[in-house]
């Protein structure tokens, strides 16, 4: 975990802040994520995890700067940044509610002449509750095949970085489980990950690397492991 | 036995320049959900568009050119308007458009005055087809069947084939989500209002010289568009396509039938003196589709073919 | 149970805003109405006053479906023309002064046109409530159509393509009201509007008010409290019929006359675009909506072929930049003022109004200059002495130069704005 | 001094091409008579208020007219705004002594106006349905070729008039003729009247009667084009504006008019035929068509200096009975109900004429017999007017 | 002594799909039931068929002896059920106020009235005050509901569902999305709130269900698998395998 073993992030957040209407949410978030890592985003409710996420994907105005390979991306529209190998999954699920399963993952495919890694048949396969509702308008489905589809439309993109926000609330602890593998499968695959989670059994064992938020900033990094032994950390931070 | 092939070979032909119009607003309502009340002003602007380049060129050329000039004119709105509009909602969008049509129609008297301009059908389509009847039948007709018959396959290859359609029902409900997934919303959201509006503008072309061309050829046939689009159905083009052919015949025969309602419900006891017994069918017609509009949504709120409710 | 009673307190404004919020400002408006008059306005002014109290009451009623219900309607001028209508058909029963017509005062022509536009509410309510959303607006303007088709239709109740017309003077006095010179019709008009505001006032008050605003948020949910949507949709609709009915009897009184085409469309997108630019979220921008619509609709006219380009720019305008309205802009200032930042925001306002005077010459010069070349009757748009004429390089110069400084002033406003 | 006339018509929206050309007439004629000295001294200004054809609107615009000072109104574009406007005038005239105003109507054609429904401040200066139908009739009355007549026309009082006066007058003329076809269709509705032409078709019918106007005329002359009809159209409007140009050559002989004027008769003075080129050349989008609103300003100039007065009521019972020399013959305001006798002419289109109109080649010509005298166009009247003392 | 709710061999399909496959449930007054099993299983659709937005397909529905099933949902709430949802279904455009006296309003007798000033209902602003204060909304009483934090709005949705005082509440994932100490504080709040009421609760936070509720329900594919109590539940091998996996004490150590 040597960071200068590859000197260029695949994501750089440097002093971010963030606003709604005159509430200032984001002071000053710092933070990278290093190609092929998983990152957990942890913190309490309200300090500003969803709307990092949101200011990295452009759906609330960055002031600061983030850069993707590289590439200073605020203020881009959001499908350049996806298209620029980024893939996001909202808190809000946000599936299309009128459209088949099938076709809600068919969205998911930036461009048809070149389809990626995954295909829809595989997608459905890996999940059979999906599988089992292909077909059907995906309004229709119960909150957590939403949420597995989401993510699996957002996967349908082949993004090189995943943000995932909140990917196990709302689901049955057997699912919990599925979907903890299901993003470590994703890992095993090569794609970094931004995880915005509350559970941290599954955070911390998924995870290579764990930043804590509070008040709009990062108040930790760290290793799961060194994690662990800060305890101080989550009283203050993470009132567990 | 005359009046029935008559009434059939008007009404078709006045259902497909139903279609033709109402295609475009078929286009741009289902897509995008937008209740374009501007969609008939976009017609005449391509009746007069047309007008103009016949003047200049040849008609041939106009019916190319002005379609595409009135796509322009769309998109140029798209861009600069509607899209602003956009996030108040579809009721803000639709008080948009009834706000351009006001616009259109001024901008359109101020360039070709306030009284109808000289449009007409070009010469080598200005002759009879055949007479049937003691009536001739123009051939500039059976042109129109052709042009309607190359927009439907045209718009449903672009409805079912692309995934155009599909992205833009996506952006509908989650617009932020569908830019999350790699596309460009915006500018899909540009060119398909602004081929609707290039539709209504082939439309225009078509219809300006068979009908005339005057600055309140839009109010006249801007209700009736919204008629066929919703008792079509939404999104349906089969749907717009059945509705405008139906209106068409339904119209075109009711003005051939003399009987009076006193004639029809007499045997109720209906009088021929009384005021609703002297109504005849043929004085009614022009109310027919607003009827047939009100009870299709009262029975069956999705409209003929729709698969979703307006 | 104190604190409970404290927090209640603290909940509920208290007496005094109340009286502060909801009870002055209906005074003042009373006051208004009754200061009026001594200023002496012309004949055509008091005409257009009461054409402007019809309007607001008509507004008025149209907001309670379109803002507060969440219904567009594209045919609400059909209930305060079946109002109307049904008025001059009573002012000719009275006329007639046959049986029990012969008591009934013209001052109460708009009893007459709530009840009316009650039934009609009812009638085609039933069928038209099921559903909100677009099938709601489609409805409503097949509705409109059918009515007004109807109306040229059955020349015994509507009279035609010339309407039916009453004649106001007679039937028992009232307020010693003759109500034939017009200044006595405002005194009428001024009754009736003030009845109407303090009417569609109340209603927001009720419970049903509160549900009608609900089942707009969420008609689900709404179903889950205990109502259900239909209902109170159907009875917001009865209600919204009736005040245009109201706004109805009070035309048939000043103007006299009912005509078919007053059921139609154009009325009914009329009332739409007033009560939008006037503001649907606040309960007063209906009515300033509807003053500044009506004295638009009937004084630009007089200053210029282009007034329906106007309204149509400045409709446009205000869909796209100020969706909350007239209202909102006035309220917004109020706010600013209030919060004491009319200080820092002075520079931005001026800055705004600079750039809308800008933008509104270039714009007028324009259209002047435009519609003198089209109507070809060799006028000349002359502001200030200028001869301004499509060849004249100076009005594009003055054309296009302000309009570019105009917009770039408004950018700068709104940056400066939103900070 | 200005002597303010109020313009009521349609200024703006679908209806303003037949508003705008009045308008442009009288403000023509008022200048020509300005130039000549005003009306006792007194130049006229003509206000054109728009009504956006709507009754009520008109009656706001009276409202504002007369706040303005204007004691004369102008108004011709349809009988359902005339006859508010009566109404109005009636009204404002009893509750507002010494403020009254008069009523020119230059082409609302209503015969009720000048006769149940007369009143003594409405002057119509248009020779009413019944009258034009007389020529009408009377044309067809010696065309022994006509058998078959079919009638159609507007739905509103206008079109049922023209339809009742047709009705009674072929069967007193001609008890032979057959009427095959009496239909009203919605007024400014239609877009396609193919329909109803292949109706008239079927019917067989020999001559067409119609008092349509506006739209309604020019589409349904199209739709008879497009049909390759020709059978005579007989028209109370065949002059509105873009109707010639609809049909093209089609026109010529088979679109026919009966109207106070007849552009390229042979017999007029240059001093008139002076006037329809200055017209032109003013406004070029239209042609000389409103006559009257010059006959209507030259004898109300004329009546006013007779009176010695511009006040209303002088002036109108100076009208009463007044006649002047109009371009194309005499015309003579009746006392009996205000209602104007003039000379009518039939014509009907023609290629190679000195006043082309719609910016085509094609102009009026009068048809062989088509004058119709003053005293023959003239009809009783039932009007028992009542005046003021 | 009548059950509170009975649900008698329901089923629902959606054309093919069988998602309700022959329930039935019977929950005693007072008694505070919770339902559980994996996502898709069927529970919000059960709620669905109970509180009336979806019509069974078959089978009976009966609230304190009587049938509702087939009966429109506001009719079941005038009858004392109300229910809560899994996604927040508030008014979105009113304030946290209003949104709760909408909820008061029915149950205080005015029905649509439109001749009262609901200003004037004394009674009504009082039970609306006191519902805001139970809940902890009271300071946030005049926001526009679409401003409060997600956890608000849920704290929100039940305060909208217990307003009326029905006896029967059915809540759906009321804690979802919570943290942990708003969890708790919407645990307390709901346990006071369904004091004396009986209470059908989903719920995915074991910590939750295992705390608060005398019965447990398992809902495996539209098929309750078992019912009993906590420890029944806690014991039975088929819940561990369809629902719970093996580290159920693991993931309820960190719940
Ligand atoms: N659209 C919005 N308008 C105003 N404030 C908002 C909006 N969205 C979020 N906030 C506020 O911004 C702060 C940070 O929100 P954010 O959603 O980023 O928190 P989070 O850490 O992801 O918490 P959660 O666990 O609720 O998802 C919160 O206080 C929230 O109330
Ligand atoms: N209208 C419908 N048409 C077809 N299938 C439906 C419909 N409504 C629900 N379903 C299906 O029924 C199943 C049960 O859905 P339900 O929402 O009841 O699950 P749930 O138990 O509440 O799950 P979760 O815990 O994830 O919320 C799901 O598979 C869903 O896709
Ligand atoms: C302007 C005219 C054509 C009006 C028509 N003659 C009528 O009386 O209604
Ligand atoms: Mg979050
Ligand atoms: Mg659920």
């Amino acid at each position: 975990m040597s960071l200068d073993a590859n000197p260029e992030p695949m994501l750089q957040l440097t002093d971010l802040h963030a606003y709604y209407g005159k509430s200032h949410v984001l002071n000053g978030v710092n933070l990278e994520i290093m190609p092929g890592e998983v990152i957990a985003l942890l913190g309490r409710n309200g300090v500003g995890r969803s709307t990092t996420a949101k200011a990295i994907m452009g759906e609330v105005v960055p002031v600061g700067s983030v850069r993707f390979k590289g590439q200073e991306i605020g203020g881009m529209a959001n499908h350049r940044i996806a298209r620029l190998g980024l893939g996001y999954v909202p808190e809000s699920r946000d599936i299309f509610p009128t459209m088949t399963v099938r076709q809600n993952l068919m969205l998911g495919i930036k461009n048809m002449r070149r389809p990626g890694k995954w295909t829809i048949d595989q997608m459905l396969e890996m999940f059979p509750n999906l599988g089992r509702r292909a077909d059907n308008a995906a309004g229709v489905l119960s909150g957590g095949e939403k949420q597995m589809l989401t993510m699996c439309r957002t996967l349908m993109g082949d993004p090189e970085l995943i943000i995932i926000d909140e990917p196990t609330e709302g689901l049955a602890p057997l699912i919990v489980q599925q979907v903890g593998e299901m993003i470590a499968e994703i890992a095993k695959a090569g794609v970094s990950i931004l995880l915005v989670e509350q559970k941290l059994s599954i955070a911390l064992k998924i995870a290579d690397r764990v930043y804590v938020m509070g008040h709009g900033e990062i108040v930790y990094g760290g290793t799961p492991a060194d994690f662990a032994t800060r305890e101080d950390i989550r009283k203050e931070w993470l009132e567990v | 036995m005359e009046t029935l092939v008559f009434a059939l070979l008007n009404g078709a032909i006045y259902g497909l320049l139903l279609f033709m119009l109402s295609s475009g607003l078929t286009l741009i309502f289902s897509m995008m959900g937008v209740l374009n009340f501007a969609h008939a002003s976009f017609y005449m602007l391509g009746a007069y568009l047309a007008f103009t380049i016949t003047e200049g060129t040849s008609f041939w050329i106009a019916l190319f050119l002005a379609p595409v000039l009135v796509g322009g004119v769309g998109m140029l709105v798209e861009r600069y308007g509607l899209r602003k509009v956009h996030a108040q909602g579809h009721v803000a969008e639709l008080l948009f458009t009834f706000g351009l049509a006001y616009l259109i129609d001024e901008l359109v008297k101020i360039f070709w005055g306030r009284t109808a301009v000289n449009y007409r059908v070009p010469e080598i389509l200005d002759f009879p087809l055949f007479t049937l009847y003691g009536a001739q039948y123009p051939a500039y007709r059976i042109f129109i069947l052709f042009v309607a018959a190359f927009m439907l396959v045209a718009l449903w290859y672009l409805l079912k084939k692309t995934r155009a359609g599909l992205i833009i029902q996506a952006a509908l409900s989650h617009p932020h989500m569908v830019g999350s997934l790699g596309h460009n919303v915006p500018l899909i959201f540009m060119t398909v209002f602004g081929a609707g509006c290039a539709l209504a503008g082939l439309a225009g072309v078509i219809g300006g010289n068979y009908f005339v061309t005057d600055p309140a050829m839009a109010v006249q046939m801007g209700p009736i568009v919204f008629v066929v689009v919703v008792v079509g159905g939404l999104g349906s083009l089969e749907g717009a396509f059945i509705a405008a052919m139906l209106i068409g015949l339904l119209q075109t025969s009711a003005i051939s039938i003399n009987a009076s309602l006193a004639d029809i419900f007499g045997f109720i006891g209906l009088g021929a003196d009384t005021e609703l017994g002297e109504i005849t069918i043929a004085s009614m017609a022009p109310m027919l589709p607003f009827l047939l509009l009100v009870l299709i949504l009262m029975i069956r709120p999705r409209g003929l073919m729709g698969d979703r409710e307006v | 149970m104190t604190d409970m009673t404290a927090s209640h307190a603290a909940l509920e404004p208290s007496r005094s805003d109340k009286f502060r919020q909801r009870t002055v400002p209906l005074i003042l408006f009373a006051v208004v109405l009754l200061v009026i008059p001594l200023f002496n306005p012309s004949r055509s002014m008091v005409t257009l006053l009461n054409h402007m109290g019809i309007t607001i009451v008509f507004a008025l009623s149209y907001n309670m479906l379109l803002g507060r219900a969440g219904l567009l309607s594209f045919g609400h001028a059909v209930y305060m023309g079946l109002g109307g209508y049904f008025a001059v058909h009573v002012m000719n029963w009275i006329a007639e002064g046959t049986g029990i017509w012969g008591s009934v005062p013209m001052f109460s022509m708009p009893a007459f046109g709530f009840g009316a536009g009650a039934l009609a509410g009812a009638v085609i309510g039933w069928p038209s409530c099921r559903r909100a959303g677009t099938p709601f607006a489609m409805i409503s303007l097949g509705v409109a159509e059918l009515v007004a088709a109807a109306g040229f239709m059955f020349d015994s109740l509507f009279g035609g393509e010339m309407g039916i017309s009453g004649d106001r003077m007679n039937g028992p006095e009232l307020f010693g009201l003759s109500l034939g010179p017009v200044d006595e019709v405002y005194w009428f008009i001024a009754f009736w509007t003030f009845i109407g505001v303090l009417g569609t006032y109340a209603f927001t008050r009720t419970p049903l008010g509160k549900l009608s605003e609900a089942t707009r948020d969420n008609p689900e949910r709404v179903e889950f409290v205990g109502y259900s949507p239909q209902r109170v949709r159907y009875l917001v609709f009865i209600f919204a019929g009736a005040f245009a009915g109201m706004a109805g009897g009070m035309s048939a009184v000043q103007d006299e006359i009912f005509t078919p085409e007053n059921l139609s469309l154009i009325p009914s997108g009329a009332i739409l675009i007033a009560t939008y630019v006037g503001g649907i979220r606040y309960f007063t921008g209906p009515i300033m909506g509807a003053i500044v619509m009506t004295y638009m609709g009937s004084n630009l006219s007089d200053y210029t072929a282009g007034w329906l380009l106007y309204l149509g720019l400045m409709f446009v305008c205000v869909v796209m930049f100020l969706p909350d309205g007239i209202a909102g802009i006035v309220y917004g200032t109020a706010d600013t003022i209030r919060q004491g930042r009319a200080g820092e925001m002075w520079r931005t306002w001026m800055l705004r109004l600079m750039g809308l005077a800008l933008v509104g010459a270039a714009i007028i010069t324009i259209v002047e200059v435009a519609f003198r070349w089209s109507d070809g009757y060799g006028e000349v748009f002359e502001p200030f002495g200028l001869q301004l004429t499509v060849e004249n390089p100076l009005t594009w110069v003055i054309g296009i130069l302000s309009l570019v400084l105009g917009i770039l002033a408004l950018r700068r406003a709104a940056k400066g704005g939103g900070k | 001094d200005t002597l303010k006339m109020a313009f009521i018509d349609p200024l703006s929206g679908a209806m303003a091409s037949s508003g705008e050309p009045a308008y442009q007439s009288f403000v023509l004629a008022a200048e020509h008579i300005n130039a000549d000295g005003g009306v006792n001294g007194d130049m006229i200004e003509i206000l054109g208020l728009d009504n956006k054809i709507s009754p009520k609107e008109s009656l706001v615009q009276l409202q504002k007219a007369i706040d303005q000072g204007a004691r004369y109104i102008i108004q011709g574009n349809g009988s359902s705004v005339a006859s508010a406007i009566i109404d109005a005038v009636n009204k404002h005239n009893a509750r507002n002594p010494g403020e009254e105003v008069l009523f020119f109507n230059y082409a609302a054609v209503t015969p009720e106006f000048t006769n149940e429904a007369c009143s003594f401040w409405h002057f119509r200066f248009d020779a009413h349905t019944d009258m034009k139908m007389n020529g009408i009739t009377d044309w067809i009355a010696s065309r022994e070729d006509i058998k078959k007549v079919y009638l159609i026309g507007q739905d509103y009082v206008h079109g049922e008039a023209v339809a009742h006066a047709a009705e009674t007058q072929l069967a007193e003329k001609r008890p032979d003729i057959e009427i095959v076809g009496n239909e009203l269709h919605p007024l400014a509705k239609v877009k396609d009247f193919t329909p109803y032409v292949q109706k008239i078709i079927s019917s067989g019918a020999d001559a067409v009667i119609t008092g349509n106007w506006g739209q309604d005329m020019t589409l349904l002359v199209k739709a008879a084009a497009d049909a390759g009809q020709e059978i005579p159209y007989l028209t109370f409007y065949g002059g509105s504006n873009g109707a010639v140009a609809a049909l093209g050559e089609g026109a010529i002989d088979t679109l026919y008019q009966v109207s106070e004027l007849a552009a390229n008769m042979e017999d007029v003075s240059d001093e008139q035929n002076a006037l329809v080129e200055e017209y032109k050349e003013r406004f070029p989008d239209y042609d000389y068509y409103y006559h009257r609103a010059f006959v209507t300003l030259d004898m109300f100039d004329k009546a006013a200096e007779e009176a010695g007065s511009n006040d209303p009521i002088a002036v109108a019972h100076a009208l009463e009975g007044m006649s002047v020399e109009g371009g194309y013959g005499a015309a003579t305001m009746r006392a009996e109900d205000h209602q104007l006798q003039q000379p009518l002419y039939i014509t009907t289109v023609a290629a190679d004429v000195t006043y082309p109109v719609d910016n085509t080649n094609l102009g009026w010509r009068l048809v062989e017999g088509g004058v119709i005298p003053a005293d023959a166009a003239e009809t009783p009247t039932t009007c028992e007017m009542e005046r003021p003392d | 002594m009548t059950l509170a709710l009975e649900l008698k061999d329901l089923r629902k399909s959606f054309g093919p799909a069988k998602i309700i496959q022959g329930v039935n449930l019977q929950i005693e007054k007072g008694e505070r039931h919770a339902i559980i099993g994996p996502n898709g299983a069927g529970k919000s659709t059960l709620f669905n068929l109970i509180s009336g937005r979806f019509f069974p397909s078959s089978g009976e529905v009966k609230l304190n002896g009587e049938v509702i099933s087939g009966k429109r949902p506001f009719e079941i709430n005038r009858m004392g059920l109300s229910r809560s949802f899994q996604v927040s279904n508030i008014f979105t455009n009113m304030t946290v106020r209003e949104n709760v006296r909408c909820g008061v309003l029915y149950s205080m007798g005015y029905g649509m009235s439109f001749w009262r000033n609901i200003g004037n209902l004394k009674e009504v602003s009082q039970k609306t005050a006191q519902i805001l204060d139970e809940v902890g909304l009271l300071d946030k009483a005049n926001l526009p509901a679409a401003s409060l934090p997600y956890a608000d709005q849920r704290t929100l949705e039940i305060a909208i569902t217990i307003a009326g005082g029905a006896e029967v509440i059915l809540l759906d994932e009321p804690t979802a999305g919570m943290s942990h100490s708003e969890t708790d504080r919407a645990v307390a709040l709901i346990e006071k709130a369904s004091q004396g009421k009986t209470l059908l609760i989903v719920e995915h936070d074991m910590g939750v269900v295992f705390g608060m509720a005398d019965r447990i329900s398992v809902l495996v594919y539209g098929e309750i698998i078992a019912t009993g109590t906590p420890e029944e539940i806690r014991g039975d091998a088929k819940v561990r395998e369809a629902y719970l996996g093996e580290d159920a004490q693991a993931l309820e150590g960190v719940a």
